[in-house]
This record gives structure tokens, C-alpha cells and sequence, in this order.
């Protein structure tokens, strides 16, 4: 396939992922287009989080993990630089959990630019609202900045979490599962903000929800067993799958 | 028959905890009981003199030097290796050995700690006998506990804090000064009670570094006399229990206030603390 | 505040230190003296440290103290590494038993009996039908060299329960909490806790060593290197020996060398 | 195929990251460091040990086996034997550990999962407390109290004794095991608990077949850092073990462990004899770690 | 309302909950019947689960949980007994998060059984194997009862857990959210395995997935800030729900 130009954000090749002796990606080979949502769908330990975690380099963290392949966004090899700050600053992650600190609301948001040695109190307010706008949250806990973040709803503080990583201006937000921890209004809430966000980002968004991945994304990856079984149009995947092994999915019949 | 074991362990636990409860008020008491009477504020305040049951504040002071130097210089350097233990090497054989032998060590009688240090802080590194030469020997007697109750500590702070930390593109060192030392800090601080517990406590580590030098310590190349080797020297020559008693109260007085200390300046340090 | 004057000005650089470390017996003998010696010289400064006899004779011959303090007496090879031995007093040796023990009189025979083990009881000594229990200090300790000697056994004779206790301190405190206990310690620790027996008829008394009537004592040594003793150090060895220094030996309940 | 991976790009590192990496990496060295230092001071420590202790053998020709197996001690005429040292250093440890180990366990339990919390706010800085008290205090508290409790209440001529010591030495292991067990047992999941009292077992039952093993490791290094107080310790045993020289039949003889042996003589110690003392710390040293081991694989082998 | 012979399980009047000072459950009364699946919906927060921790006294280990009306299983109060183990024997739970102990397959499933003094060997050989037959696991299993049972995937996890409860022979089955942690495919087993288990348990299930309330339960009660708004046959609450606010709840447009 030819690159599209301006239009590919990231672009996968080859990518085979180890954990010790144990292989979790097999040549995998993956298109992400810019400000468009891309959804990773598949069975349990099938590598979609893995796979999520190597866009960016959150996969260096466990102990024994080899990886051969390219993975360029922008058209450079995230493997190749040293600058991974650079790279996990460019790629936010949101996770399955919200994972907020033991801090104030404030200061979860504000954690990122800080470590980014923004000191100025202005700007970060700034930053600190812009943000939690952003992730649709302001309202909700404008008044309570100052309180400690895991007094929230778990809705709540997953959109914090959405805050935090949109703080650090990212280009990519990889999300892992972000609500499956959710009840459905706290769901709904945060499909619409991922709506609303892809004019600005791109996102890669892991999901064991065939409706959410049908409501919010653009493109669909179909993964199994560490291998990319088919990506195409999300309505393609759950109209027409090209692949009996995606229809059995996708209709649940799978198993 | 089930009801009745857990009857049984149910009345061991309260019988346990009865006996723990019940040693702690008799040892304490009978320490109080046994000095009460000569504490006074000369006692406290006084200098020492060899007649008499004399003044003890040099031997508080040198105490608190002691402690405060130790705590200094163990506390980051136990922090930090734990941290290279559990956050940094890879967990393998290695690791597990240096564990190994660190936990191994905390076994080694403190007179051959004090032996040590009297050739190498006092006699090799020419220290001499000295409050600095004690208080480097009480370093490395409570590196074990600091470093083993830090990596306890650790380990019970959630990997999702690393992960939300690194994944917005900060540092290792960030992460572990903003997230994880503050989330582990009521881990790490139960280690520096017990180093406070193990540093007052000690005595053969340290009359042969600090020697036994009765005077206020002009400052750390000084050779001085910390409580527990004052309670030491009068209970081994001259079998004066009331006056080691009397020392004892002092110390535990002095352990009270520095371990309240200790909680309450973690408790700042702590913003996790909500 | 008050402390800060007791400190009697240690930051003047013009006041010399003599630093004196050893035997745990000498010990408290070298402090009272240290304390009178600088109240007259007040530019010289004495520290004194109890941290045992041979670690003391090491510091001496390392140099990490002026003066080494040794209830016991040096070895060859200690000797052979230059050190000198001054005799700054003599200790003496008391055999005491618990105070509701009516043994009060004891022959040096019978006290040999009584550690090497040949008696077991006290009833063999005129006393209760009581089993006797032997309080010994520590192999190398000062007191006991000079106790064996004295009274004629070697340490392999010592009998093999006998408790060993380390220091005078808790000799005393073995032998006073326990009715059929006898040890023995130094003179200057006697109090009314225990009981003190008389050896061959002699009381254990300053004048009875002096006068050599009584025969259990040890001499308290200063064990120093020439090169190493300074001018303050010298002084102070002086005083000790000076009828001043000895008046404060008998005070303590030690005994003067005249 | 595309072209643009094959010239492979580099993204230039940051200037204001630049500083960050130095300061990772520098870090990262300090903590090695920081973790050899204490490696390298304790690895030197027993260097010295062994330095000194190795010298007799090695040097002067006197046998191990005879130092480990002879059963007479008397420095001052030439005879080194440890015999009795060791068994005695092996009954108070055992006897200690069988004794501390379970109450300060249960207490740990106790203050973990049984008593309310205003108690155990109350109880664990107490027990804390404990651990500070001066190992010569307890001495002194085991040769005035417990040494003539024993004396008067078991009939026998002197309470200086293997008990005695077994006494002392589990009271002084308390305060580690219950803080560091008590940590532990504080740090198991939630769930466990839910999961086990929804099935109906009893809130003991709980504790014991679900909580406990769940702290297991926590568990084991409260015991070994209990048990390493235990062992090292010598200014209490020196007090209350009476040190004599004989090889221990009773629970009322009294004994000398490995460790009063070197602290009791090293104050007068000289030459060969202080060097057999270092030898003694050598056997000390070599008891500690096969414990450990020991401990470790218990440890285990109970997770499996 | 009168209660129904025979048919009434669990029977819950006037039931109000407080958390310290906080009331979490306003005057709930609810009748559950035997041998049905009954799900409770509602948005996050609103009581679903402290209601079902009342069921088998889980709350009575918060501390300052208050509880006053009468929860009357068989016609027993079970507030008013002492034996609470008696409770949980015949009311069993399934939590969220699989939360299998760290032992062996066999030593979990074997675990409430022991506790109940039941040592022949043969015996518990047999009451695991039914317990993991009846949550459709024993095939998977088989041949690894004695490895650790954290080893197993998280659905595998979850089954073992309901075979876990199972084995305590209960009458009736309390879930909260069992398969929110799960993959679509192990999702489908334990609805199946529910379905399958309707015959023989009475199944009180909490749930975020209106789609699972629809497919497996037979009543469902809808609360809302600690209240019953709407309690009925599944069918209607989906279909013609009586309450707006139920409506917009299993619609999707509440919030
Ligand atoms: N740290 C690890 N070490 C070893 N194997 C791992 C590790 N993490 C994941 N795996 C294995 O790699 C495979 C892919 O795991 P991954 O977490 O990517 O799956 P997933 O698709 O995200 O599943 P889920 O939907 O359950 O989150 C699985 O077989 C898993 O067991
Ligand atoms: N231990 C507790 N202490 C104080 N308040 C609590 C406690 N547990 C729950 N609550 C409060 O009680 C209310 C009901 O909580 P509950 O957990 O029952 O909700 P839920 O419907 O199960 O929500 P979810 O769908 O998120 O699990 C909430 O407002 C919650 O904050
Ligand atoms: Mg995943
Ligand atoms: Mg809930
Ligand atoms: O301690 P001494 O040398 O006097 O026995």
C-alpha cells in the first residue's frame, strides 16, 4: 500500500513484539490516518494492548520485551530516537482504569506541563482549564480544583484523565479500554468527547464494545491471536467483513 | 468443631496481643519505675561529673548528633538503593542475592560492626574516635532495614501511577520524586522509626567509634558518649540499674518524640496524604 | 544556655588534648582524676574512654590515643611494639557473696576449692546446705589474671558452670540478686548489696594491701608510646603520681602505689 | 514499496529534553551507586570477618574441625573450641523463634484485622516504641526481673540460663515482626477478604487461609529481619545467658551463644584469640545465611 | 403488598441505608423470586451495589454502615439472625473484578467447602468437579486444577469464581457486574452460563450493559439516586418502561 500522503499519521510495518520467549505480535502492519478515530478490536490476549503500547513506547517498561519492525509517525522511526520523552509528549495515553495521582484535581492536570518545566502560575491555569474543558469536565469540578482527584465518580476522573493527557497538547492519544470501567452515561459522555476530539487529534482507541466501536470510529483494526486479521472502514468490519473469522466476531457468534 | 477452632485462634490472637501489650507496660514500667526517682532537671541538665549520678546532657546531645547524622546519610543512600533494587535493575538472580545478603546481614552481632568501623572510620580513614566514625558504623548497621522496608514500600505502590506518569512523556526521576516516593512515603518512614529504634539502641557499635567521653562534643571529630553507652558503662561496671533506668526513660522520652517527628514531617512531605 | 558555658572554651585553639582510652575498671579511677586535673589546668582538656583493655593498648600503639589505659598486663608482643607501662594505682580484689550468705570468712585454699569445684556446697564451708554458684569475669579480663594467680588456678581449672559475667557491674548484680552466689570485683564497687568476705581472717581493706596483709589486688596501668606523649599527656601522669593524684586514687577506692 | 521508512529519519532529541536524559542517566547512576555502596560497606564488613577470622587456620596451622567440634574454650591456654557455642547459638535461636514468632504474628494479626482502630492507633507506635528501647536495657530488665522470676518460680540455684535467654531474645524480636507483619497483612487486597467471607467462612477462617498467605512474603521478611535482631543480638544475652562453657542439656543451663562469646571477650582479646573470635563471627555468619536460605525456601515453597 | 407463597424469595421493605451520615438507599422494597434472574440497572452511584451487599450483610463490614426496614429471605430476617456465615452459605457472590485467591484451581473452588469441615477427599474430588462443570469451566480446567489459578484468563477467572460460589450449594446467586472485566466472547459464556443457571439458583445480577439486563434477566429494577424508580418484568422496562426517567435511562439519553 502506498503511503497516503499528508494524510498517515502513523504507519506500522512488520512489527513483531516478544515478551521473553513468547511471541504477542506477528508482522503486524497497520495504517492510522490522521484525525481520524482508529478503533482495536479483537478477543482477550490478543495483543490489542499490546499493540496500543507500542505507538508509544510504554512497552519499554516490561522487562524482556523484544521488538523488530518499523513504527514511524510523521514519518519517523519511533525506535530509532532516544527522545522518548519527546515521543510519549507527541503520544497521550489514556488507560483502562483511570489512573489518576493522589493529588488535587489541579494538580493531576497540571502534573504534565509542570514536568515540562511550565512554572508560571497564569499559564497554568490556563492550561489547567483549557483542559479539562476540553475533556468536558470543567463544569463538573471547577469548584473543587483544589480537592483530591480520586474523590471523583470513576466517569469523572477517566475525563480527567482525558484532561491530563490533552494538557500536553499531544498530536496522538492512544486510549486503552477507557470505559470499560464506565457505567453507560459516563460512557456516553466520553464517546462524545472522543467525537468532539478527533478535530483536533488523532486517536487509537482499544474497545471489547462492538457498539462503541461502531458509534465512534472511522477505521477499524480486527486483531487475532497477535495478528491483524482485517482493517478497513468501520462500517465495512461490521457490515461486510471481508473475513469469516471478523463476521464470527462481530456478530458474537465467535468462540 | 469449627466453631471451636476458630474460638481457639480467635482467643490466640487476643492472647498474643494481650502478652505483646502486656511485656510492653512491664518493661516500660519497670524502667520507670526503677529511674523515676532521679530524674530531675539537673539530671537532664546538668553536666556530667564521675561522682554522683551526674548530668547527662552531653550524652543527650551526642546522642541526638548521632541519630541525626546517621538518619542524614542513611535515609537517602537506603532510599535510593531500593529504588535501583526495585525501580531501576532488572529483578534477577542479582538482585535477589544483594537482597539476600543485605536481609543476612541485619543478623551480624553489632560489636563486629563496631570492630569495623574502629579500623576502618577511626583507624584507616584517621576520624579517630569520633562522634562522624560512630555515626558512619550506625550507617551501615540500618541500611539493611531502610533499604528492606523501602523496597516493601515499593512494591505497594500501584504500577498504574508509573504508567500514567511516563505515558505524559516525564521522566523516570520525575515519576519516582513526584509519584511514587510520596505514595510510598508511610512505608518508608516505618523504616526510619525502626533505624531511629536500632541507632538509639545500639551500644558496642559505638563506644568503639565514639568511645565514652563524658563531655559535651565540641562538634562531629569529637569523641563523646551517646545514653545507651552511658547505660551500658554503669550497668556493666558499677551494676547501677536505677541510673541506667533513669537513662532509659530519657531515651524512650527522646524515641517518643522523634518518631512523632518523623510522622509528622512525612505527613507534609506527603501530598499523597488526603 | 548553661551548657554552652560549661564548655569552658574549647575553641581556643591554644588548649591541648590528651586523649586516654582502655579498661573499663581504669576507667572511672581516670575520670575523677581528669576531672580535678583540669579544674587546676584549664588548658588542657583529658578525654577519657572505658572501650576495654586491649582495644586500648591497640589505640596506644596505633597512635589513635596518647595514652592506653590496661588492667591487665601487657603481652610480649604488645611490649615488643614499644609501649611503656606506668603503675597509676593498684586494685583490690573482694570475694563477695549475696549478704544472707553466713559465710564471712574464707581461706585462699577453700576460695580456690570453691572455683575450681572441688566444693560444691556452701554447708562444706560452715554454711547452709546450699549449692554453691561461682561468678566469674571473662577470660582476659584484668581481675580475673590476677585473681587466678593470686589464688592459684589456672583458667582451664575454672569449673565449667560457673557463670561468667562481664564487668564488676554485673558481678554485683548476679551475686546480689542470687543467696547462693559468690564472685568477686574491685574494691571501688563495694556497696551494701553484697557481702564481702574476709580472706585468711584479713579484712579487704586500702591499708591491708597497702600493708600487705591482704593479697588479692592488681596494679592499673598507663600504657603509652615515648614518641607519641605530649607535653599536656606528661603532666598529667605527673599529677597522678603527685600526692594530690593519690589522695583522689584512695578517694575512689583504689589503692595509692606508695 | 514505500521509500520514506527505508531513509531512516531521526528525531532529533530536544534541548530541553537534552538536560532531562543527562539528569536520567546520572540519576540512574547515583541509584546504582547509592545500591553498591551499601553492597560494597556490607561486603566489606564481612571481608574483614573473614580477613581476620580465616587468619589462625590459614596461617597458623589450628584446625577448623577442631574449632568447630572441641568442646573446650580457654583462650589463655591455647584451646579454641565452639562446640557447645554453636549448639547453644542453635537452641536460642529455635527456642526464640518458636516462641516470638507465632505471638508477634498474632499480635500483627490482632492489630491488623481484629482490633478496632482506635486500639491499634494506640498499640502499633507502642509496640514501635519497643524497638527503641536500648538492647542493654533489656538486659538489664532480664538479669533484675526475669532471671530471678525464674530462680524463685522454677527452684533452681541460678536463673541464668538458656530459657532465660530464649526469653529475652523473643521479647526483642517482637517489635520487628509485628511492624513489619503488621505492614504486610495491612497491604492485602481487599477482595481477598470479600471474596472468602461471601463464600460464608468465618472472619477467622478468613484471616488464616486467605489474608495470611496472601502477605506471605511480607510475612517471611518481618521473620528474617525478626529473627537477624535475634541472632545478632548481644548486650541482653550477655546479662541473662550466664556464658558458661558447657555443652546445653536443659533449658536450664546456662550457655554461651556464638555472639556473647565475641562480645564478652573482645574487650580483652589479643593476637590468636581475637582472631578466633573474628572465627567465631565466620561459623555466626555461615548459621545466619543457611537459616535465611532456609527461611527462603519455606517461603517458597508454601506460594506454590 | 402481600407476599407471594412459594414464589418470593427474598422479600425487601422500607430499607434504608446510610453510610456514616450519608443515605445511600431511601426506602427500597423490592420482591425477588425464586429460580429468576433479576437485574438491577442504574447509573453509577445510585445503590446497585450497596443494595446487593445488604443481600448477604457485605455491608456489615464497612464501618458506619447504619441499616434500618427488614430484608426477610424465606421468610427469615436476615438482619435479625446471628448467623451470618449461615447467610452467606445460602447466598452466594460473584464480585466485579475476578477476585480468585492466589492458590491453586482446586483450592479455590475447594475453599468454601473446607471451611464448611468437608475434608474426604473424595468428596470435594466431586463437589469441584460439579462446581466447575456447572459453570461451564471444567473442560478448560481439567487438566490444571493444581496451577495457580491466577494463570487463567480473566473470563476463565470469572467462571471459576461463579463454580467458586456454586460449590457452597447456595439458593441463591448475587452478581455484581460479572462480566464487565470480560471480552465480549467470555461475556457470552456467562450469560449463557446464567441462562443455564436460572434452574436450579435465583440470580440477582447488577449490571452497566442494558443489552445483558435485556438478554438475561427476567425482572429488572431500575434505581436512581438510592431509589426504585421502576421495577418489572424485563420486557416492559425495555419496551414500555412506565417512569420517563427509566425511558431515558435504557434509551441512552439520560444525563
Ligand atoms: N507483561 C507480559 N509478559 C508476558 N506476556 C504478556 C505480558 N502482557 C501481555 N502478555 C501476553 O501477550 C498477549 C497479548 O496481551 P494483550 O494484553 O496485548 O491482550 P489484549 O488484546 O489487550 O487483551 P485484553 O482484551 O484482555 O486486554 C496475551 O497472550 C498476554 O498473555
Ligand atoms: N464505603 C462507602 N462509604 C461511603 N460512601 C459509599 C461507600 N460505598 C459507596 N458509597 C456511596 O454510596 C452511593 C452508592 O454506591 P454504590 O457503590 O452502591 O453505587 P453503584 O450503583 O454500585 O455504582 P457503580 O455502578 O459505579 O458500581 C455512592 O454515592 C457512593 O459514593
Ligand atoms: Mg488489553
Ligand atoms: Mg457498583
Ligand atoms: O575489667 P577488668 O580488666 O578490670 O577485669
Amino acid at each position: 500500500m502506498k503511503q497516503q500522503s499528508g494524510g498517515t499519521k502513523i504507519n506500522v510495518k512488520d512489527l513483531d513484539l516478544f515478551y521473553g520467549d513468547k511471541q504477542a505480535l506477528y508482522k503486524v502492519a497497520l495504517d492510522i490516518h490522521e484525525k481520524e478515530v482508529t478503533a482495536l478490536i479483537g478477543p482477550s490476549g490478543c495483543g490489542k494492548s499490546t499493540f496500543l503500547r507500542s505507538l508509544n513506547r510504554m512497552n519499554d517498561l516490561i522487562d524482556g520485551v523484544k521488538i523488530t519492525g518499523d513504527i514511524m509517525i510523521d514519518n519517523e522511526n519511533i525506535y530509532e530516537t532516544n527522545d522518548v520523552i519527546k515521543l510519549r509528549t507527541k503520544v497521550g495515553m489514556v488507560f483502562q482504569k483511570p489512573n489518576l495521582f493522589p493529588m488535587s484535581i489541579y494538580d493531576n492536570v497540571a502534573y504534565g506541563p509542570r514536568m515540562q518545566g511550565i512554572k508560571s502560575k497564569k499559564e497554568l491555569n490556563e492550561i489547567v482549564e483549557e483542559s479539562l474543558r476540553g475533556a468536558a469536565i470543567w463544569d463538573e469540578v471547577k469548584d473543587r480544583l483544589k480537592t483530591s482527584a480520586l474523590g471523583l465518580s470513576g466517569g469523572q476522573q477517566q475525563r480527567v484523565c482525558i484532561a491530563r493527557a490533552i494538557a500536553m497538547k499531544p498530536e496522538i492519544i492512544l486510549m486503552d479500554e477507557p470505559t470499560s470501567a464506565l457505567d453507560p452515561i459516563s460512557t456516553l459522555k466520553v464517546e462524545e468527547l472522543i467525537a468532539n476530539m478527533k478535530k483536533d487529534y488523532t486517536i487509537v482507541i482499544v474497545t471489547h464494545n462492538m457498539q462503541q466501536a461502531a458509534r465512534v470510529s472511522d477505521k477499524t483494526a480486527f486483531f487475532l491471536n497477535g495478528e491483524i486479521i482485517e482493517y478497513d472502514e468501520t462500517n465495512n468490519i461490521f457490515s461486510m467483513p471481508k473475513d469469516q473469522r471478523t463476521e464470527d466476531y462481530v456478530t458474537g457468534r465467535f468462540g | 468443631m469449627r466453631k471451636f477452632k476458630d474460638h481457639l485462634l480467635r482467643g490466640c490472637l487476643w492472647a498474643s496481643a494481650f502478652l505483646t501489650v502486656a511485656v510492653l507496660i512491664i518493661i516500660v514500667g519497670y524502667i520507670f519505675y526503677k529511674g523515676f526517682r532521679l530524674i530531675d532537671f539537673n539530671f537532664i541538665f546538668g553536666d556530667y561529673s564521675p561522682v554522683g549520678h551526674g548530668g547527662i546532657w552531653p550524652m543527650i546531645v551526642t546522642t541526638l548528633y548521632t541519630i541525626f547524622i546517621s538518619l542524614i546519610i542513611a535515609t537517602p543512600i537506603g532510599i535510593l538503593a531500593a529504588v535501583y533494587l526495585q525501580e531501576y535493575a532488572k529483578q534477577g538472580r542479582l538482585v535477589r542475592l544483594i537482597r539476600y545478603a543485605t536481609e543476612s546481614l541485619t543478623g551480624i552481632p553489632s560489636i563486629i560492626y563496631g570492630l569495623f568501623g574502629a579500623v576502618f572510620f577511626v583507624t584507616t580513614l584517621k576520624f579517630g574516635m569520633s562522634i562522624i566514625a560512630a555515626s558512619l558504623t550506625l550507617t551501615i548497621i540500618v541500611l539493611p532495614v531502610i533499604i528492606r522496608t523501602t523496597e516493601e514500600a515499593l512494591k505497594t505502590v500501584p504500577q498504574s501511577y508509573r504508567e500514567g506518569s511516563l505515558a505524559l512523556g516525564t521522566t523516570k526521576l520525575q515519576t519516582l520524586y513526584k509519584v511514587i516516593l510520596p505514595s510510598a512515603m508511610p512505608g518508608i518512614l516505618s523504616g526510619i522509626i525502626l533505624s531511629i529504634g536500632r541507632i538509639v539502641g545500639e551500644s558496642a557499635a559505638i563506644f568503639l567509634t565514639a568511645g565514652t567521653v563524658a563531655a559535651m562534643p565540641d562538634g562531629i571529630f569529637s569523641s563523646a558518649r551517646t545514653l545507651t553507652v552511658h547505660s551500658f558503662l554503669v550497668t556493666q561496671e558499677s551494676g547501677d540499674i536505677e541510673l541506667a533506668a533513669a537513662v532509659g526513660i530519657v531515651l524512650i522520652v527522646i524515641i517518643l518524640i522523634l518518631n512523632f517527628l518523623a510522622t509528622f514531617i512525612s505527613k507534609r512531605l506527603n501530598k499523597a496524604d488526603y | 544556655g548553661e551548657t554552652a558555658g560549661n564548655d569552658t572554651g574549647s575553641s581556643s585553639g591554644s588548649k591541648a588534648t590528651v586523649s586516654i582510652s582502655g579498661s573499663t575498671s581504669v576507667g572511672p579511677l581516670a575520670e575523677k582524676l581528669a576531672e580535678k586535673f583540669k579544674d587546676k589546668n584549664e588548658k588542657i582538656n583529658i578525654e577519657v574512654n572505658q572501650i576495654g583493655s586491649s582495644a586500648g593498648i591497640t589505640n596506644a600503639t596505633s597512635g589513635v590515643s596518647e595514652i592506653g589505659m590496661s588492667s591487665r598486663d601487657l603481652k610480649e608482643e604488645e611490649k615488643a611494639n614499644g609501649l611503656k607501662e606506668t603503675i597509676i594505682a593498684y586494685d583490690g580484689i573482694v570475694v563477695v557473696t549475696h549478704p544472707s550468705n553466713k559465710v564471712k570468712d574464707l581461706t585462699l585454699e577453700q576460695v580456690k576449692q570453691i572455683f575450681t569445684g572441688e566444693v560444691t556446697n556452701w554447708s562444706q564451708l560452715g554454711g547452709e546446705d546450699m549449692e554453691i554458684v561461682v561468678v566469674s569475669r571473662e577470660d582476659g579480663s584484668g581481675s580475673r589474671d590476677a585473681f587466678q594467680e593470686i589464688v592459684g588456678y589456672s583458667s582451664g581449672e575454672l569449673i565449667r558452670n560457673a557463670i561468667i559475667a562481664s564487668g564488676n557491674g554485673n558481678i554485683k548484680t548476679t551475686v546480689a540478686t542470687n543467696k547462693h552466689a559468690v564472685g568477686f570485683i574491685s574494691f571501688e564497687y563495694i556497696d551494701d548489696s553484697i557481702s564481702t568476705l574476709q580472706i585468711d581472717g584479713v579484712e579487704a581493706t586500702a591499708e591491708n594491701v597497702l600493708q600487705q596483709k591482704y593479697s588479692l589486688s592488681r596494679p592499673f596501668l598507663f600504657v603509652h608510646k615515648e614518641e607519641n606523649l605530649t607535653d599536656a599527656g606528661l603532666q598529667f601522669i605527673d599529677y597522678i603520681l603527685s600526692s594530690d593524684g593519690q589522695t583522689i586514687v584512695s578517694e575512689a577506692g583504689a589503692i595509692p602505689v606508695k | 514499496m514505500p521509500s520514506i521508512s527505508n531513509e531512516k529519519q531521526f528525531i532529533t532529541i530536544e534541548k530541553s529534553n537534552r538536560r532531562k536524559y543527562m539528569l536520567e542517566k546520572l540519576s540512574g547512576r547515583v541509584f546504582l551507586f547509592c545500591a553498591l555502596l551499601s553492597v560494597i560497606s556490607l561486603l566489606l564488613i564481612v571481608g574483614f570477618v573473614f580477613y581476620k577470622g580465616s587468619h589462625p587456620f590459614v596461617a597458623e596451622g589450628y584446625s577448623f574441625l577442631d574449632f568447630i567440634f572441641g568442646m573446650d574454650w580457654v583462650p589463655s591456654e591455647d584451646k579454641f573450641g565452639i562446640f557447645p557455642m554453636i549448639v547453644a547459638s542453635l537452641f536460642a535461636t529455635m527456642g526464640a523463634l518458636i516462641l516470638g514468632v507465632p505471638v508477634g504474628l498474632f499480635t500483627a494479626i490482632f492489630l491488623a484485622e481484629i482490633a478496632p482502630k482506635r486500639v491499634a492507633k494506640i498499640i502499633s507506635p507502642a509496640v514501635q516504641l519497643l524497638a527503641g528501647i536500648p538492647s542493654v536495657l533489656y538486659g538489664v530488665f532480664g538479669l533484675a526481673v526475669i532471671v530471678p522470676f525464674l530462680q524463685n518460680n522454677l527452684g533452681l540455684v541460678k536463673g541464668q540460663s538458656l530459657l532465660a535467654v530464649i526469653l529475652v531474645l523473643a521479647i526483642m524480636m517482637l517489635p520487628t515482626i509485628v511492624t513489619v507483619a503488621e505492614t504486610a497483612i495491612r497491604a492485602v487486597p481487599k477482595m481477598y477478604r470479600e471474596g472468602s467471607l461471601a463464600l460464608g467462612a468465618s472472619p477467622i477462617g478468613t484471616i488464616f487461609k486467605v489474608v495470611v498467605p496472601a502477605a506471605k512474603s511480607g510475612i517471611m521478611a518481618a521473620i528474617v529481619l525478626g529473627l537477624g535482631r535475634a541472632i545478632g543480638e548481644t548486650m541482653a544475652v550477655i546479662l541473662v545467658a550466664g556464658n558458661s562453657l558447657i555443652l546445653p542439656t536443659s533449658l536450664t543451663d546456662s550457655v554461651r551463644p556464638l555472639t556473647t562469646n565475641i562480645a564478652l571477650e573482645m574487650g580483652y582479646a589479643f593476637g590468636t584469640h581475637q582472631e578466633m573470635l573474628f572465627a567465631t563471627g565466620i561459623v555466626l555468619f555461615s548459621f545466619i545465611l543457611l537459616l535465611n536460605f532456609v527461611l527462603a525456601k519455606i517461603g517458597s515453597k508454601g506460594g506454590k
